[in-house]
């Protein structure tokens, strides 16, 4: 008799499934990488500052900015948001360079406190530009407001 | 082919199939002729559930299963259905 | 235990409650850290606590799918292990890789231990959950390719069972996808593309077949219910999580520079991601309620159901909770998804984990079915202790995240991060109480494979 | 009642579809998804009549109607397919299955040719606006499952030639025949709703 429900086609959806939707993924991986030149922000890459942005992400990650901040909403929740805060600080590298390179040594009694990072004056502008580098990223209007 | 039960000769899969062809060119033929407005919409969207109906109850032959699995592609059916009509509703 | 090579697993999953402790450890100090914002400053910051945190509980998992894989694969493939020494190797390799990073972390600071490592040749440190330097993400990549190999040839010359199949699919994706991590361009949004293709497709794909495979072998074991009952309903179970959780990847693809379509695409297979995990509630509770036998490890059947109700509960409703694009407009980023976070890997991966371990251990340790009943008694109030809190967890999370929600983002004037942080200190003292009942827990959970030991088993009621 | 009625196995429990249960709970996954789908572009069409309006009459409907006369036609033989396997007759069953493929080849076929029009000719993709990114999004997801369903009915078709199905015992055609049906089910409401209705 013919059976119900069979183990040979769950076996079977399970792969033909998984290959389809895999496939699917892929096309719109593939369409994705050919829209992103006009959503991320390579120009930057590609211009005189790209060096500088690309030693800001060097610093970015050798610091591990990303275990306290969020950077576009990834990352953790227990500092403000980066990936705007080039336009918080109304679009001033100085006001982001000011802002590190002025955090206490011993934090603040009984507050967060960002770390101090001791970093150069060439490091603190290459964080900055990466920063700037970020906001200037097409991200559908996110954040909903400043604030991040 | 013996023993068949036929309609002047056709099986009744073979009438669904020539009802699905007509609908289809019935839509077309809307569509070639330019008619817009949410009554033609409507019309043409209870033509196609009707079409998916057909498919569903004698083509993929839920029409002779009992209980739960009679239903889903009618319901399948009914909600996008209400939902599409609702959504060109509120547009016009 | 029917095969001596399967003793290999004891050390696995030592290893991993050990790191499981490190873990709890460190969140208390981050959830500390919330409120009192100068704890432990300038020695132990946030981010080195979020690092021990995140890092110990994706290494302790591993360690556990690992040891679940050396003890159910001899068994299913009725065999010895190919390889037990391999096994044994592996083991210490990791356990010492894991023991200097988290060492190094602690000891060095991020940037420093980026230099020690010579991370400025393959920079791979410093995104989220891949903070490991460069060297111990090739070290993971070394011990899993020995570790698939292991376990391959053993399933290549034993029984070949849709459990062990559905197992090593489950752990070659995740060797495959771990190889992303390498991947680390200086464009933010490639970057944080693929970065998600270790992330979303190792949680919310092949970890899950993993999770299938173990819950099929726990339950074919504690039910005595058909193997072929149980084979097919795990495959049309995993079918469905990888049918909807490929493109589900797309609600990552939001708000990172991605085109907008990933908005709709994203949102239609994420809200399809509670389906596998509401057929496994099912599934689970189905091949129980038809069980052909009294299983004496009722702790072992316990933290099975849970994992399948707490699996839903965290991944599929609090995910969905989140998931569509214009809900997750206003709570990306928040303290919503750490709320999803806890209860989705709490629930899925960590039960799963607890699961195998408490059908195992008795076994490894030389019993013939479980462990006494004031051991068994001590195990279930651990669950039931774990649980609550997580929930609650959970629920000041989510609560704690509306509030941030509204003040930082909806509200007519929306006030600076901090601001807000400072207006919902409540919900983390709260969130830091039920973080202590916990520990609590898990204080029992390590008590009770102390307790008892001399007292005889419960009868096995075949 | 159908012709076929007469020739159900017996022991066939009526109150089951035809097919293998789990393929319904893969078809019924997949009506959600093209559900949520079509729902999605009514509504967002509200707020964007004028632009659906417009873009919609780039749309070429002649080849949407070939593909769909193709695909009802398609369906059409698969009932055939199973019939002939019921009437125990396998030879006939492969060659309708045979013919419902090379339907779905012509749908393939004349997809091709709409979206070589659409990417190549009009450079348009999914970003163009959010007319194309839904007439895209829907029909290259169908379009997918048509290749898909012409792979099982191939596979079936198949199958069927090595004598694996008879009257008694044919599951197998069942499954790829329920599958077919859906590809053909979705493309009822589809095209419709993205090429007539305005």
């Amino acid at each position: 008799m013919a059976q119900a429900f069979t183990k040979t086609m769950a076996r079977n959806i399970f792969y033909g499934g998984s290959a389809f939707f895999f496939l699917l993924f892929l096309a719109l991986t593939f369409d994705t990488s050919g829209q992103l030149p006009s959503r991320d922000n390579r120009a930057a890459l590609d211009g005189p500052m790209g060096e500088t942005i690309a030693k800001g992400k060097e610093l970015w990650e050798k610091n591990d900015c990303i275990g306290c901040h969020t950077l576009l909403g990834e990352g953790a929740y227990f500092a403000p948001e980066l990936g705007n805060v080039y336009k918080r600080f109304g679009n001033s590298i100085d006001g982001i360079k000011g802002f590190i390179a002025s955090r206490p040594k011993d934090g603040i009694p009984g507050r967060r406190s960002m770390p101090q990072f001791n970093f150069t004056d060439e490091e603190l502008t290459a964080l900055a530009e990466f920063l700037k580098y970020v906001s200037e990223i097409n991200t559908a209007g996110w954040p909903p407001s400043d604030n991040g | 082919m013996s023993g068949k039960k036929t309609t002047l000769g056709l099986r009744p899969c073979t009438w669904v199939y020539l009802f699905l062809m007509t609908f289809t060119f019935v839509t077309f033929l809307v569509g070639q002729m330019g008619l817009s407005g949410l009554t033609v919409s409507l019309l043409i969207l209870l033509l196609a559930l009707i079409k998916g109906e057909l498919v569903g109850y004698y083509f993929m032959g839920l029409g002779r299963v009992k209980g739960l699995w009679h239903w889903p592609v009618f319901i399948w059916l009914f909600i996008p259905g209400i939902l599409i009509g609702t959504a060109f509703y509120l547009a016009s | 235990m029917t095969y001596k090579s399967q003793s290999v697993a004891k050390l696995y999953f030592i290893a991993a409650i050990a790191l499981f402790v490190a873990q709890i450890l460190f969140g208390l100090i981050m959830g500390l850290q919330y409120v009192m914002g100068d704890f432990l400053f300038p020695a132990i910051p946030f981010n080195v606590a979020r690092m021990v945190h995140t890092n110990a509980l994706i290494v302790w998992l591993l360690m556990a799918f690992m040891g679940a894989a050396y003890y159910l694969v001899p068994e299913e493939a009725e065999t010895e292990l190919f390889a037990p020494w391999l096994a044994t190797l592996m083991f210490w390799i990791f356990l010492l890789a894991a023991g200097a990073t988290v060492a190094g972390y602690l000891l060095l600071s991020y940037s420093d231990l980026a230099d020690l490592t010579m991370n400025e040749m393959l920079p791979t440190m410093g995104r989220e959950f891949l903070e490991q330097p460069t060297i111990t993400k090739l070290g993971i990549v070394v011990v899993a390719l020995a570790f698939l190999f292991n376990i391959g040839m053993t399933i290549l010359k034993g029984r070949k069972t849709v459990v062990n199949l559905v197992l090593l699919l489950g752990l070659t994706g995740l060797a495959v996808f771990f190889l992303f991590s390498f991947y680390n361009p200086t464009n933010v949004v490639l970057d944080k593309f693929y970065w998600w293709w270790v992330v979303h497709l190792w949680v919310e794909g092949v970890w899950e077949l993993i999770l299938g495979a173990i819950l099929a072998f726990v339950l074919i074991k504690v039910t005595g219910v058909d193997r072929e009952v149980i084979e097919k309903w795990l495959y049309i179970i995993i079918a469905m999580t990888l049918i909807t959780g490929i493109i589900g990847t797309g609600h990552h693809y939001y708000w990172i520079g991605t085109p907008e379509y990933w908005q709709w695409w994203g949102s239609i297979f994420s809200a399809m991601e509670p389906i596998p995990f509401f057929m496994m509630t099912v599934f689970a509770f189905n091949m129980v309620n038809k069980r052909r036998r009294e299983h004496p490890n009722k702790a072992a059947t316990l933290w099975a159901l849970g994992t399948a109700v707490m699996a839903f509960l965290g991944a599929g409703v609090w995910g969905f909770l989140h998931t569509l694009s214009p809900v997750n407009y206003y709570t990306h980023g928040t303290q919503i998804t750490a709320a999803h976070g806890h209860m989705a890997f709490y629930g899925a991966y960590v039960m799963i984990s607890l699961t195998i371990i408490s059908y195992a251990m008795p076994l490894l340790r030389g019993r013939n079915a479980a462990n006494p009943a004031k051991s068994q008694t001590l195990e279930m109030w651990s669950f039931w202790l774990m649980t609550i809190s997580i929930v609650f967890i959970t629920l000041f999370l989510t609560g704690a995240g509306i509030l941030q929600v509204y003040l930082q983002r909806v509200a007519e004037n929306p006030q600076p991060f901090m601001a807000v942080q400072d207006q919902i200190g409540l919900f983390y003292w709260l969130r830091e109480i039920a973080g202590l009942i916990f520990l609590v827990g898990l204080v029992l959970y390590i008590a009770s494979f102390f307790v008892g030991q001399d007292e005889p088993e419960p009868a096995v009621a075949d | 009642m159908t012709a076929s009625t007469q020739a159900i196995p017996a022991g066939t429990d009526p109150r089951r579809p035809p097919g293998d249960l789990a393929i319904w709970i893969f078809i019924l996954a997949e009506l959600g998804v093209f559900a949520v789908f079509f729902a999605a572009y009514a509504f967002t069409r509200m707020n964007h009549v004028e632009l659906f309006n417009q873009y919609q009459q780039h749309l070429d409907r002649r080849a949407a109607l070939i593909n769909t006369l193709a695909l009802i036609t398609s369906s059409y033989f698969v009932v055939r397919a199973v019939a002939a396997i019921r009437e125990d007759n396998p030879r006939h069953c492969v060659n309708w299955l045979l013919a419902a493929v090379s339907m779905g080849l012509v749908f393939v076929v004349v997809k091709l040719g709409e979206y070589h029009h659409h990417f190549v000719v009009e450079g348009v993709n999914l970003s163009t606006n959010t007319f194309y990114m839904f007439y895209i999004s829907l029909t290259f997801f169908h379009f997918m499952h048509v290749i898909m369903g012409m792979v099982i009915l191939s596979a079936v078709a198949v199958m069927a030639k090595k004598g694996k199905y008879s009257a008694r015992e044919h599951t197998g055609v069942e499954t790829g025949a329920s599958y077919w049906h859906m590809v053909d089910l979705v493309w009822l409401i589809l095209f419709p709703l993205v090429y007539v209705m305005r």
